[in-house]
């Protein structure tokens, strides 16, 4: 029960932080445009439920959920959308360009197909250091027409690395109905060209999605490869704050996704499983006050300014430099030398 | 398909019209223009398409997936074989996802197989900063096609010449990169309708003066003009001149005004790469008459970061390009 | 029984070029590496024998095979590879930039994928112009790995357009055997992540390769769209002119196909079907002499050499650049008054 | 695993072995250096990694499917977590394929994520014509990545620089594209095993002179090198610096050099693009030492042909150089 009360105070964690970012964006207070992921939370949350806080995760431009539901502080990243001091990136990245290292988020992406390359190093990493961990690699329906989508699966495949490859597909891309210029209804489909399981599951219905999700990672994790899974799912919202999401799909379409928004269904999971009104209501009070005072927070916040040309190269300092350069036994030696 | 509204002969219009209206232009007066991009629907990521979708239908217009390599590559295919694409990559920081069709097959087809086939495409792009997308929605790339034989490159700063550029580019036998400035769409100008053809190639002094000579391109080309103009009322007068076209560079135009100022400033909105190519074009011709030295005003060697404040620091202002003018009216 | 005699011939042309390409490096002749398709020559012959000579080809850094088959003049090809002014592309292009207009041949291709993608927009010339013209796309096992095949059959998929992807897999992409860096062992299981047919065929059996073929022209041709074609097939030789082709395979696997060299079942079979030793040995002498005659012809043209700086962008003298460039209606106008 | 031979102080090895023991060393020294890249068996295309694939496993030298963009990636990737890995580009030609990873990610990440991950990534790759390969296998695109903030640049021309800087690069915490020129792999020269480490960004006078700089890389190091030994014959002597590290720029070196000579020379094998940055810096530094103008010698601004006639006719041949210094030499 507590579980299922956490995934709710997950999920609407989510969607009112990204109500903030509307509220936020329509005041001229964001930089950029920002991706909402409203319909979709059932995702991010039931995927995260599945993983450990050590696995990796790599997100696309559509990533505040993912973040979130891996442990992000709503506040940092509003400030980081707002271009403050405070924000993950200190206003260097925006909303397309956040990174938690300390969460092993390893960004959101502006380039769609950019992330599933460098998901799949990271599942290299984990596979040649024999760590456990299982990378998440989300992108959409889109994305997956990208040639990374097709390299990537195939040496994770190839390579059998510990990894998901999650497909959000919400119908769209952009402004185009995936059935459009995708060759195939269900992505899923396409995990039969990599020699892997592509399994379909319902994105409105989070336990669904969580067990896809524990299924696929066990897999990962076992050292038996990569699962191509594709959470069917809806944005609400329009592709990005400068789009409402109703020219290129009918209102009736919209419509009757809404009905199986995720929230909606799983709170009335939660009163049918024996939970209060009263006590759902004050998970809601809190999440609000929460998004709240991140607001403020960000807005509070001063902006960066003077670290602009700073950062461009990492510091030489961190790694040890040996003299010796040449002769690997010698540096080997110094190496214990200066370790002792 | 109804006709095109007769014009007088001078309007006002914005850059994303002139756009529209000389890909429209075009498609309608020779049915192997073509465009190839995504999301074409709802008028274009920036609206330039506008009903051209609607107008032409799919055959015209074709919604690719997410593929700008492969989707180059089907443009450059088409533009073998009959048809005159004009492709359009959402930003141009995508790009580096379509070098290899673009540099290896676009640009060196009608070379490399010796006059056999030519590649009649146009590849648009926006770049540019200024509107807080961060480091992977902002860049202006262009300084790498500078180095890349067989194609060209076109910039164009104001509606006239987008409409004029475009045009001359979808007519071109060769590859044609044709960059829009995001920050430019908006921009109202006039366009005289019975204006000849702007040809590929030739630049244009928009501002005329004796000190120094400032070259620019894009959007940086009303920022040196405003500079330019702040320098007047210091009685610093300032020739300016819009490329307008990258490669071939008009290097005529630029040499005669810089044997008549003596100084140059390069104004851009890139890390340099364009203006260093111009100045040493510049200076490889001009340097017995160049009375100072060199300046290159270009965004500093940095990611470009999504936060305005930081932005402003890594992008040139206006203030910069004074400090750059100033900095070539000094004597070493 | 012509016809079967003319495969013969198009397969020992094939061969017995390759041979003289293999010479002529060995002598310092050609310019930079070739790579051979010895083996092979029965993909080349079958497929094209399903073609109509308007049809486009476009092909790889293994082209020679392709050419050939496709109606190119060996003295020219060879001449190209030797870097001479009469070469199809005077000396410009080399052995894996060769392209031959007026046989609709647009190219040999040194980047290994990077056919695919221009394949298919000749496809949409096609398709767009109801030309009834279909486009053949080579590639190899190992470009089936690279993005541009999944972004272009995706296109090609979505777009029914009259294309067929003939993937000639020969085991191995240059040292690497297909099996350790790719996830299926069929390519044309591929097939299925596009809902577009995968055939599999055997590539030493030139009528099972020009069936296959004829089968997915036809589709092709009658707007049904695209079919990955999967030549299974073997390149008796090394991947270029500096390998010999033994360090990554073993000799006994080369010999085992070996026994199933296309040329020399081939042959038995125009014996079976009553085609006399003589007549077989008289086009043999033909092909030995068309060839000694090509490599003539090739080492005794010149090099060019002043052109080397010339035709790097097409005269525009070519197009019509009409005044009045604004409006399109005058244009048109004028564009009338011209032609008139 | 057997113990390197101990090395007497100075060695001949050639380029290709001077390689193969860096990359070889710093395995030894760091178990999380990896190879990543196609056909590392049979000793790679131009058999630099040699037996290293059955020295260090298949988990340690990575054998990728033909996917540029993604290998290039999975490295990305790779070095944000916790490895070291050296990815090979057959050609740099294809480079062209992966710049999205190269210069949107490997390149950014550390600025754009504010410092919260290092991309310690090697990208070797061979550049250079001169063996008959044609326009798709013989370019040489460093310029292009002079433009890229957040990476550097290493381009050595002989054995001991080829495997100091290698080590340097791959120690370094930042993504290095190292080139490496296909002509040179067979190259011999001495090497000092005692030798300091050989810092990025560092370049090297290879001969003095007081007549003219000329700076250069690579391949046509050697030929600069030629021609300064031909000039010099005729009473003209140069001071040829090798750049050895394109970015950062070793600009220190460069000016002081010319302020000593007042002329110079850059020698380069792409079409001018690394020449046009180096010559506005050192025209930005030091306009009023300079007595003649800046000359840069080049590719023709043309596909590079296979025929070898006409590939000279391209890239810049020994005289090319001399008609170079000739020209710095004149007065306007
Ligand atoms: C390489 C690249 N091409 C195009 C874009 C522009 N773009 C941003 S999001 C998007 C649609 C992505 O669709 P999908 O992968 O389905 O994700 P969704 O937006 O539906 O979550 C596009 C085309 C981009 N950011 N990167
Ligand atoms: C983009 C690119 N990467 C790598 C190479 C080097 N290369 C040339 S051919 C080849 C192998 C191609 O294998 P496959 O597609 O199976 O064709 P095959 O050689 O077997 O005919 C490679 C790796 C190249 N030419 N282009
Ligand atoms: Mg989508
Ligand atoms: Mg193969």
């Amino acid at each position: 029960m507590k579980q299922h009360m956490d995934y709710y105070r997950q999920m609407l964690r989510i969607r009112r932080c990204e109500e903030q970012i509307g509220w936020l964006f329509s005041r001229g207070l964001t930089m950029g445009t920002a991706h909402l992921s409203i319909g979709q939370e059932a995702s991010a949350v039931g995927v995260m439920a599945a993983t450990r806080p050590d696995d990796y995760a790599v997100s696309t431009h559509r990533g505040h959920g993912h973040l979130i539901a891996k442990g992000a502080d709503p506040a940092m990243m509003l400030a980081e959308i707002c271009g403050r001091a405070t924000g993950f990136c200190r206003g260097k990245g925006g909303s397309q360009h956040i990174a938690v290292r300390e969460l092993n988020f390893l960004g959101t992406n502006g380039i769609t197909g950019g992330g599933l390359p460098v998901a799949t190093g990271a599942a290299l990493y984990a596979k040649t250091r024999k760590t456990g961990q299982v990378v998440l690699s989300f992108f959409g329906d889109g994305a997956s027409n990208q040639g990374t989508f097709h390299e990537s699966l195939n040496m994770a495949a190839a390579w059998k690395l510990p990894i998901v490859y999650v497909c959000e597909n919400n119908g769209y891309a952009m402004f185009t109905p995936t059935c459009d210029v995708t060759s195939v209804v269900d992505i899923s489909v396409r995990g039969a060209a990599y020699g892997i399981p592509g399994v379909k599951v319902d994105g409105m219905d989070l336990l669904a999605v969580r067990e896809a999700a524990q299924l696929a990672i066990l897999r990962a994790r076992t050292g038996h490869g990569p699962t191509l899974l594709e959470v069917k799912t809806y944005r609400f919202c329009g592709h990005s704050k400068s789009d409402n999401g109703t020219k290129y799909r009918s209102r009736e379409e919209i419509a009757e996704w809404e009905k199986r928004d995720p929230l909606r269904t799983w709170r009335a999971r939660l009163i049918e499983e024996g939970v209060s009104e009263a006590e759902i209501e004050q998970l809601e009070a809190d999440v609000e006050l929460e998004m709240a005072e991140a607001t403020r927070f960000a807005l509070d916040s001063p902006y960066a300014e003077y670290e602009a040309l700073e950062g461009v190269y990492a510091d030489e300092s961190a790694r040890r430099y040996l003299p010796g350069f040449f002769n690997s036994s010698r540096d080997a030696a110094m190496a214990v030398e200066v370790s002792a | 398909m109804t006709t095109l509204a007769t014009y007088t002969e001078t309007r006002t219009v914005s850059y994303r019209q002139a756009l529209y209206e000389a890909l429209r232009e075009e498609m309608e007066y020779d049915d192997s223009v073509v465009l190839i991009g995504e999301d074409f629907a709802n008028g274009g990521a920036f609206g330039v398409v506008g009903d051209l979708p609607d107008r032409f239908g799919e055959e015209r217009v074709i919604r690719t997936p997410i593929s700008e390599n492969s989707y180059v590559g089907v443009g450059v295919g088409a533009a073998m074989t009959g048809l005159r694409p004009v492709v359009e990559i959402m930003f141009m920081d995508f790009m580096t996802l379509a070098m290899d069709q673009i540099v290896n097959h676009a640009a060196k087809i009608h070379y490399m197989y010796s006059g056999q086939y030519n590649v009649p495409l146009v590849v648009r792009t926006p770049a540019g900063a200024g509107r807080g997308y961060g480091a992977s929605h902002s860049q202006s790339l262009e300084s790498w096609l500078l180095h890349v034989p067989g194609i060209k490159v076109v910039a164009p700063s104001d509606p006239a010449d987008a409409k004029g550029l475009l045009k001359s580019a979808i007519r071109d036998e060769n590859p044609v990169v044709f960059i829009e400035n995001k920050l430019l769409y908006p921009k109202e100008g006039p366009i005289d309708d019975s204006q000849p053809a702007i040809p590929l190639g030739s630049a244009r002094i928009r501002m005329e003066g004796e000190d120094i000579t400032i070259a620019s391109y894009g959007r940086m080309l009303d920022m040196s003009l405003e500079a330019a103009d702040l320098l007047a009322a210091e009685g610093v007068y300032c020739e300016v001149i819009d490329l307008r076209t990258l490669k071939p560079l008009d290097i005529v135009t630029l040499t005669s005004s810089v044997q008549h100022t003596g100084r140059f400033v390069f104004v851009e909105e890139g890390t340099g790469g364009v203006g260093a190519e111009v100045c040493s074009q510049v200076m490889e011709r001009c340097s017995s008459y160049l009375k100072g030295r060199v300046v290159r005003v270009a965004a500093r060697d940095v990611p470009i970061p999504s936060s305005g404040p930081l932005e402003k620091r890594v992008i040139p202002q206006v203030a910069d390009i004074i400090n750059g003018c100033l900095d070539s009216l000094r004597v070493d």
